[in-house]
């Protein structure tokens, strides 16, 4: 029931933020979000730290066809479920300083997306999954479209056709998975799909494997699947951007772990290599694209993509440092990368302008962002004691199992990644002031409500890892006993 | 709470206060609190260190990382390596921080730099603490952090910012290849604990020449080049002198720098069965030693000398290092800690007094109006020179007997290096303070000495470069060798190949060095005294002069080969492969359907009778199709 | 069955109102009409009849198609807004009389028994169709479209006739019982090339029906020309009518020689759906755009209406079902749209860009025109992804890959165009003046709209009917 | 009655196939007629031709097998043709009063 609830409840308040106007709609959806945080951390609590699944449920939703909606969580979904629900308040906290036209359709967006998201992360049923995989391309699409930059109408179409071309294959694996579950009546139960999956001879298999990757590999992304990204994020407004990077592209990495690693170990066992090459080919590349960029956001698009190639190599290794890195490290990136975009935008509203050249000095005026933005940015290029070390270490240290040598690449990222966000942060923060930074405002109370969170868990989660290891293992563990049966 | 927890504890509070307090905490409080939190860590050092029982102590905070069986945990080990450290940092800090309280005093960021000094010293002592290598990586990082922040503390200069950004990048080259040291220890050994690794090679299943230690060792040393500014990851660190004074003297000459040799000296067990990385470490140490001092012979810059002169004095600790002579090398690390940071200071002293001139050439005569700056800073310049008694001989003399004893030719290098480092730091000594002026009216006008708050830890730093010597008097001077022996436990299953040079070689060794530097120092007495030269001016130099004095182009070098690359391919990246390749096949498929609509649109003509023709044809061909069992 | 009665008498009944000059009781007197004859077709569930010596057969395969027409034709009514009041549409009787005759031809392709009634069904509904594309009588599009439609049709009926005369010639029967049984032991041995050639033949003048390529070619330009209402009414019910005779004739009387036909069909369907989805892509008017979406929505349909199996019934319906209240939707936003602008003394387009700007005057009908553009695509949370979703898994049971992995190319190119009409509605700068919809109308909408999105949610609801 | 039940022996005189042949050679002149001609009316006349084809053949089919359905079926066709008949000519007439001409060529404004 908690788990439906979590799923319906942004829902019910998105449709009342919706009949809501002006002021009413930000106070409806954000009180909204932190109730959805409570029940969040209520399920953190209340949870069991081990390999099963809680919080279940289960209706029969398509009868004739065995389609079941059922729900629930287990320590993977649980990590990413915190993650959304942490998240989503901030994400609407940040709004508050901007103008955004038909701000409750904004705020009612949010929402839906934040109810499919957590129902991409507590899906049970491999249709399910595919159904909140998409149904959450919807609300960030319209969030994107309207109330994005300039080039917007082709950009996000681009994006959404984009993704939703890498699903269709996705959808046409789990249908024929399905198809060959026993019964009369088939099921897709995710259980019985792997099952049916694991059973398929390693052609089969590879054929799965593929249809899944170009779909969660459209979604990351991972290289070379990942040209709609950069210009996405530039072109929709900071809480589009937030969504489809902070949680949108860990539906991707999550796919990965729950249905593409346990459906076709075999096929992972056959291209699991190229996999991991694709991914750390991104690494490099973006990191190396990422050290040019003249747009902040673009800048910070390319960092990202250049971190999702290390988680996905992280999973691809198949080793328990790999997945476990991963997850915490989904969990770190989301909250980095929203707090990186968050500073963008700031500077962008004061500003008018993210690019570098015309930026700078803007600590002299606002020191408390300079110190927000450093304790991130240590986040994002993986301090230790910052969140993002614990996921690095740990994902490359995986990769290092599977292969030295690819491990070793992949471990280019900490230096890349610091000359990147260093060039970031002292460009436009330290140096002499331009014309366009001086009396740069100080932070408003709400933009400290976003920041001064977001700061205290890159540091907090970066002490306390276990927090969340512990409560991913034996779901991993379970996980890794299925894959390499 | 234990003690040990305490001692990095201090710094973080300070931090804490300090940082977030920020622009809020009373400036006359800052200073207090700052230097209390150090002090108060070296109190609690120095009672850790009388009441120590000579055997490690591992203190358990709590689990950090846990994953599988592998557990890393936030624990401290309390050693006798440790303990030197943890005086060390926290003795030359709290007098560095005491130091600042005066040199700082006008600088609008005084709550920032001793929020970020204090963070320093927290990472510093949590590197030294640590009980296992991840503790000691996140030492090892923050160190680099905090280096970073302080090297770029004058943030409006954006060269200054540079430098910083470069320090920490190179820093991060060698965290690589530490890090990437860690995971072959975690596979090979299945944990991270010293305890636990160093137990099990101490088992004796590892042969000398190990190939996993080999590997370990050298991905470790990658880590120590990178921190330790040994070639050819060095060139940060003279451009690290674009921070404050004394972060110079505290970071980049008396602790962090030499973590790298703390880190060697810790896994010892490891280098020791692994003669070939102990030969490349040594000849690292040699090339870096002899190198930075040619280096430091030209420099006009008094922070850049110095800082090319601890280049020179790592790779000394280094190639002793190299030869097994651990002891010896933390015997420099401690002499070091206390001449370079008496240097620094003192540097800063001058500086300070003129009003931020940094450029030698603009000095001179400064020793009557400096007094105390004049004999501390020459007492530090004896004690690095190698002349006794003061610190510098005894702990550079046992390293080149031990160098003398592992290589004839190393030991001639390190002895050109050595006779470099007395030449270099007379010049520097003589062009400050001897001879005339050579400034502007203004800053003659404001010379002045410093500050008690600064001249008092002058002055505990010179005593302690004077007798620092004394801490580890070799036997042929009727001494105990009090420091190897307190170290010893250290090595306990270190099987050490080097032996001991007997005392009439080890006399002769010192007569030669203490020779080859006196002569040095009285070439430039002649130079600098009698013939009164002046460095030209920049881009006057010419021949070899010209190379050394542009550092041998290395910078140059590296732009070259790396940043200009780098760059271009990132260019190459995003303008073409970018947008040329990879988005115009995604394009170019919307934009190929785009077309072939176009195109297939056309068919759809309009005429009746073209559709009517169009769909008999197909009836015919569905047909023949269908039929052609019966046709053919 | 009673329904078809019913509705012949009340086609009649609706000509006679056409006498009382009111036509404010016309269109409620219809929708009435059509609800008593959905009752009507609703009170054979569950019973199995034959009708006029065995000429029609009611079932719940026929009576669930009855229903799926006439809840379109519903909805097509109830958007038609009683053919306003202009000089146009002099005769509204007639034309919801016509409406209901068509629809009386409709449910006789769905219950025939007799390939006599199958040709009179389908003979009573194109026949009605040539008349009502030919009602806007003084617009050359409208006149074109229907002479287009009427030459064309009539050819394809010309083609039906003699495939149908070749079956009884080779088989001594009208009844599709009968000829699935003489086709049965006919494919054992050496079947006469007669039959093979009428049973191709019987397909073809159904796909024309259906608007299959390469038949399709009257779809595009009568859809474009013929009154955006009855482009509705065409494109529903007459292709549900279609699928439903189709499915029939494939899933029965024909499953004996499936290996002549099968290939052909999945060559037709690939054809179909790239011809439909790649030639909306370039299209500028919205309808016409609509008419290529018909004849891509014709391929997926037929990648299951081949089927041998009896439980693709299920599929077709419920695809039929989404797409056709999808469709009237789209339709029913793009008449008031076009008719404001073309009042506002604009010259009257039916481009997307009328839509421009829609979304900020409009937010219903922006939504509307949304939902219905996300269901013809196919994404989750309507209904019309649940029926694409069926039709791929019926497909995939039977193994036909090459096919279905066309239809899924195409339908990540669907989305392209279905989301220029979504563009222009929330993203394009535009001026659409707020539009006052009349009840009904509103209502229609909201109900349309809910129905796709509950289905899109909950598509158990009606597929477990099924 | 006697001779109703002679009339299929006097008909299979002629074998099946000329039937057949026949039926389809003039279903065929209906089609060249469509494709070629541009007058509508013709054209419908050729379509007219196509259905009296099929009445041909379906009454052979009949009296072959001796099985009055198809005869009938020939009826309902005859029927039908004339509502087509009336449905069609009044659209050829509407368009006639419209443009005054009745070429199916010049009517291609809606295309593409």
């Amino acid at each position: 029931m908690l788990t439906l609830t979590l799923i319906l409840f942004p829902i019910i308040a998105g449709l009342l933020t919706l009949a809501s106007k002006g002021e009413n709609a930000k106070t409806i959806a954000s009180a909204a979000a932190f109730i959805e945080l409570a029940l969040g951390a209520y399920t953190y609590f209340s949870f069991v730290p081990d390999a099963s699944t809680q919080f279940g449920l289960s209706y029969d939703w398509i009868h004739a066809a065995g389609v079941k909606f059922s729900i629930g969580i287990d320590g993977i979904s649980l990590i990413l479920v915190c993650l959304t629900t942490l998240m989503v308040p901030f994400i609407i906290v940040s709004t508050f300083n901007s103008n955004y036209t038909n701000a409750n359709n904004l705020y009612a967006l949010i929402l839906f997306m934040q109810a499919a998201l957590v129902g991409v992360f507590t899906a049970k049923d491999g249709f399910l999954f595919y159904f909140f995989f998409e149904a959450a391309l919807i609300p960030v699409y319209f969030i994107a479209a309207i109330w994005g930059g300039e080039n917007k109408i082709k950009v996000t179409l681009k994006f959404f056709i984009f993704t939703m071309f890498g699903s269709l294959f996705m959808l046409l694996a789990l249908v024929y998975l399905y198809m060959k579950t026993p019964g009369e009546i088939h099921t897709s139960d995710i259980t019985a799909l792997y099952e049916v999956g694991q059973n398929l001879n390693p052609s089969q298999q590879g054929y799965i494997f593929w249809a899944f990757f170009i779909a969660f590999a459209i979604k990351m992304p991972l290289f070379p699947f990942h040209t709609w990204q950069p210009d996405t994020y530039v072109e929709a407004p900071a809480p589009a951007t937030m969504l489809l990077s902070g949680i949108m592209l860990k539906m991707g990495t999550y796919g990965l772990i729950r249905i593409l690693l346990p459906i076709v170990p075999a096929g992972v066992q056959a291209w699991g290599l190229t996999a991991i090459i694709l991914s750390v080919i991104g690494i490099v590349y973006g990191s190396i694209i990422a050290i040019q960029q003249k747009d902040m956001k673009r800048l910070i698009a390319y960092s990202s993509f250049a971190h999702v190639g290390l988680m996905s190599a992280g999973i691809f290794s198949r080793t328990l440092d790999g997945l476990q890195g991963s997850l915490i490290q989904m969990l770190a990136h989301g909250i980095n990368v929203i707090g990186l975009f968050f500073i963008v935008e700031i500077i962008q509203q004061r500003t008018k302008s993210r690019e570098l050249a015309r930026l700078g000095g803007i600590t002299q005026t606002t020191p408390n962002l300079t110190v927000y933005f450093i304790i991130i940015m240590l986040g994002s290029v993986a301090l230790p004691l910052t969140n993002g070390f614990v996921g690095e270490f740990l994902l490359l240290k995986g990769v290092y199992e599977y292969n030295v040598w690819i491990g070793a690449v992949a471990g280019i990222t900490i230096i890349l990644g610091a000359v990147y966000m260093l060039r970031l942060v002292q460009k436009s923060m330290f140096g002499i002031t331009s014309r366009i930074t001086e009396g740069f405002q100080d932070l408003t109370f709400s933009e400290k409500a976003v920041l001064f969170p977001i700061a205290f868990l890159v540091i907090a989660l970066g002490i306390a890892p276990n927090a969340f290891l512990h409560i991913t293992e034996p779901a991993v563990s379970q996980l890794l006993t299925i894959i390499t049966k | 709470m234990s003690l040990v927890t305490l001692i990095p504890l201090f710094p973080l509070i300070g931090f804490l206060i300090n940082g977030i307090g920020f622009r809020h905490v009373p400036k006359s409080l800052v200073g207090i609190i700052g230097s209390a939190a150090a002090l108060a860590s070296f109190a609690c050092a120095l009672s850790l260190f009388i009441g120590f029982s000579g055997q490690p102590e591992v203190t358990h905070l709590f689990d950090w990382i846990t994953v599988g069986k592998l557990n890393i945990s936030m624990s401290f080990q309390i050693d006798q390596l440790s303990l030197l450290m943890l005086l060390i940092i926290t003795g030359v800090g709290s007098l560095i921080h005491i130091y600042s309280v005066g040199y700082m005093h006008h600088d609008e960021g005084f709550g920032k730099f001793f929020a970020f000094l204090n963070l320093f010293l927290f990472f510093m002592l949590l590197l030294v603490l640590g009980s296992n290598f991840v503790v000691m990586f996140i030492g090892w990082e923050g160190v680099g952090l905090c280096s970073y922040l302080l090297i770029g503390f004058w943030n409006k200069n954006s060269n200054y910012g540079n430098a910083a950004r470069k320090a920490f990048i190179m820093n991060r080259i060698g965290d690589l290849g530490f890090l990437l040291g860690i995971f072959l220890i975690i596979n090979h050994f299945g944990s991270v604990e010293f305890a636990d690794v160093f137990g099990k090679i101490a088992e004796g299943d590892y042969e000398s020449g190990d190939k996993t230690l080999l590997y370990i060792t050298l991905l470790l040393f990658v880590g120590a080049m990178g921190k330790s500014a040994q070639i050819p990851l060095y060139t940060w660190l003279p451009d690290a002198m674009a921070g404050p004074t004394p972060v110079s003297a505290l970071i980049h000459a008396a602790t962090m720098v030499t973590a790298g040799i703390y880190m060697i000296i810790r896994a010892n067990i490891m280098y020791s069965l692994s003669p070939e990385t102990l030969e490349i470490v040594g000849w690292v140490g040699a090339a870096t030693a002899v190198l930075a001092a040619s280096i430091g012979l030209f420099q006009n810059d008094i922070k850049k000398v110095l800082a090319y002169s601890t280049v020179s004095q790592l790779g000394y600790m280094f190639m002793g290092l190299g030869v097994m002579a651990y002891s010896s090398s933390f015997f420099h690390v401690m002499t070091h800690a206390f001449f370079k940071a008496l240097l620094f200071l003192g540097a800063g002293s001058v500086i300070h007094a003129m009003s931020d001139e940094q450029d030698i050439r603009f000095m001179g005569g400064l020793r009557k109006k400096l007094p105390v700056t004049f004999i501390t800073f020459l007492i530090a310049t004896i004690a690095i020179s190698g002349i006794p008694p003061f610190a510098g001989f005894f702990s550079k003399d046992e390293i080149l007997a031990h160098v003398y004893e592992h290589n004839k030719l190393m030991w001639v290098v390190a002895l050109a290096g050595s006779v470099m480092t007395s030449f270099y730091m007379f010049r520097l000594l003589f062009l400050t303070f001897f001879g005339e002026f050579r400034g502007t009216h203004e800053q003659e006008h404001h010379l002045h000495e410093s500050p008690i708050t600064m001249t008092l830890p002058l002055m505990l730093l010179a005593v302690l470069s004077a007798i620092g010597g004394f801490f580890n008097l070799p036997h042929i001077f009727n001494g105990h060798a009090s420091l190897a022996e307190f170290m010893s436990p250290l090595f306990a299953h270190t099987h050490s190949t080097a032996h001991e040079a007997d005392a009439s070689t080890e006399i002769m060794l010192m007569v030669i060095s203490v020779a080859a530097a006196l002569i040095a120092a009285a070439f430039a007495y002649f130079l600098y005294i009698i013939k009164k030269s002046v460095p030209a001016a920049d881009g006057q130099e010419s021949g070899l002069k010209k190379v050394i004095y542009n550092k041998y182009y290395v910078d140059e070098l590296y732009d070259k080969i790396f940043v200009t690359p780098i760059t271009v391919l990132s260019n190459f990246f995003h303008s073409v492969i970018e947008f040329l390749v990879i988005d115009l096949i995604v394009e170019g498929i919307g934009k190929g359907v785009k077309i072939l609509s176009g195109e297939a649109r056309l068919l759809q003509n309009g005429t009746t009778g073209y559709y009517i023709f169009a769909m008999v044809i197909s009836i015919a061909v569905i047909l023949a199709w269908s039929l052609r069992a019966f046709l053919f | 069955m009673n329904s078809i009665i019913a509705l012949s008498l009340f086609g009649i009944a609706n000509l006679f109102l056409g006498f009382l000059n009111n036509r404010k009781i016309l269109l409620p007197a219809t929708l009435a009409f059509v609800l008593v004859a959905l009752g009507l077709n609703l009170a054979d569930w569950n019973q199995e009849y034959l009708w006029f010596n065995n000429m029609l057969r009611t079932n719940n395969l026929s009576v669930n198609f009855a229903s799926v027409i006439l809840v379109a034709t519903f909805l097509v009514v109830a958007v038609s807004r009683g053919f306003g009041d202009d000089e146009e549409h002099t005769h509204p009787a007639e034309y919801y009389a016509i409406m209901l005759f068509s629809v009386v031809g409709a449910i006789m392709m769905v219950t025939f028994e007799n390939l006599i009634m199958l040709f009179v069904g389908l003979e009573i509904l194109s026949v009605s169709m040539y008349i009502l594309t030919g009602t806007d009588k003084r617009n050359l599009r409208s006149n074109e479209a229907a002479l287009k439609y009427f030459l064309m049709g009539a050819f394809a009926t010309g083609i039906l006739l003699f495939g149908i005369a070749l079956i009884y010639g080779a088989t001594g029967s009208f009844n599709i019982h009968g000829i699935e049984a003489l086709v049965l032991t006919a494919a054992g041995g050496s079947a006469p090339a007669l039959l093979y050639i009428g049973i191709v033949m019987v397909i073809i003048g159904l796909l024309f029906k259906v608007s299959a390529a390469p038949f399709h070619f009257w779809t595009p330009d009568v859809y474009e020309g013929a009154p955006a209402i009855f482009t509705a009414f065409m494109s529903t019910v007459v292709k549900t009518a279609g699928f439903a005779a189709l499915f029939r004739l494939l899933g029965g009387a024909f499953t004996g020689v499936y290996g002549t036909w099968i290939y052909i069909l999945y060559f037709l369907t690939m054809l179909t759906l790239i011809i439909g989805n790649i030639t909306a892509v370039y299209q500028q008017s919205f309808k016409r755009m609509l008419a290529y979406s018909s004849i891509s929505h014709a391929g997926y349909l037929m990648l299951t209406a081949t089927a041998k199996v009896a439980h693709t019934q299920s599929s077709i319906l419920f695809y039929s079902l989404a797409y056709s209240v999808a469709t009237i939707s789209a339709f029913a936003v793009l008449m008031v749209v076009a008719e404001t602008k073309e009042s506002n003394a604009e010259k009257t387009n039916e481009n997307f860009d009328i839509f421009n700007g829609l979304a900020k005057n409009n937010p219903l009908l922006a939504f509307v025109l949304t939902v219905s553009m996300l269901s013809l695509a196919g994404i989750p949370l309507t209904a019309g992804f649940w029926g694409k979703f069926f039709i791929f898994s019926d497909a995939f049971q039977r193994g036909i890959v090459v096919p279905l992995v066309v239809a899924v190319l195409m339908s990540a190119v669907g989305i392209y165009y279905y989301f220029k009409a979504i563009i222009s509605a929330y993203f394009k700068e535009g001026d659409v003046p707020a539009i006052e919809l009349k009840p009904i109308y509103k209502i229609t909408l909201i109900v349309t709209t809910l129905l796709t999105i509950v289905l899109g949610i909950a598509p158990d609801l009606v597929k477990s009917i099924f | 009655m006697q001779q109703m039940q002679q009339i299929p022996d006097v008909i299979k005189l002629i074998p099946l196939n000329f039937y057949v042949l026949f039926s389809s050679a003039l279903f065929c002149i209906g089609i060249v007629g469509v494709l070629t001609r541009r007058n509508a009316i013709i054209i419908f006349m050729s379509v007219e031709l196509m259905l009296n084809a099929v009445n041909l053949l379906l009454a052979a089919f009949s009296s072959y097998r001796a099985d009055p359905s198809g005869q009938i079926f020939v009826f309902f066709i005859m029927a039908v043709a004339a509502a087509e008949v009336a449905v069609g000519l009044a659209i050829i007439v509407m368009i006639y009063r419209n443009i005054q001409t009745i070429d199916v060529g010049i009517l291609n404004k809606l295309k593409w």
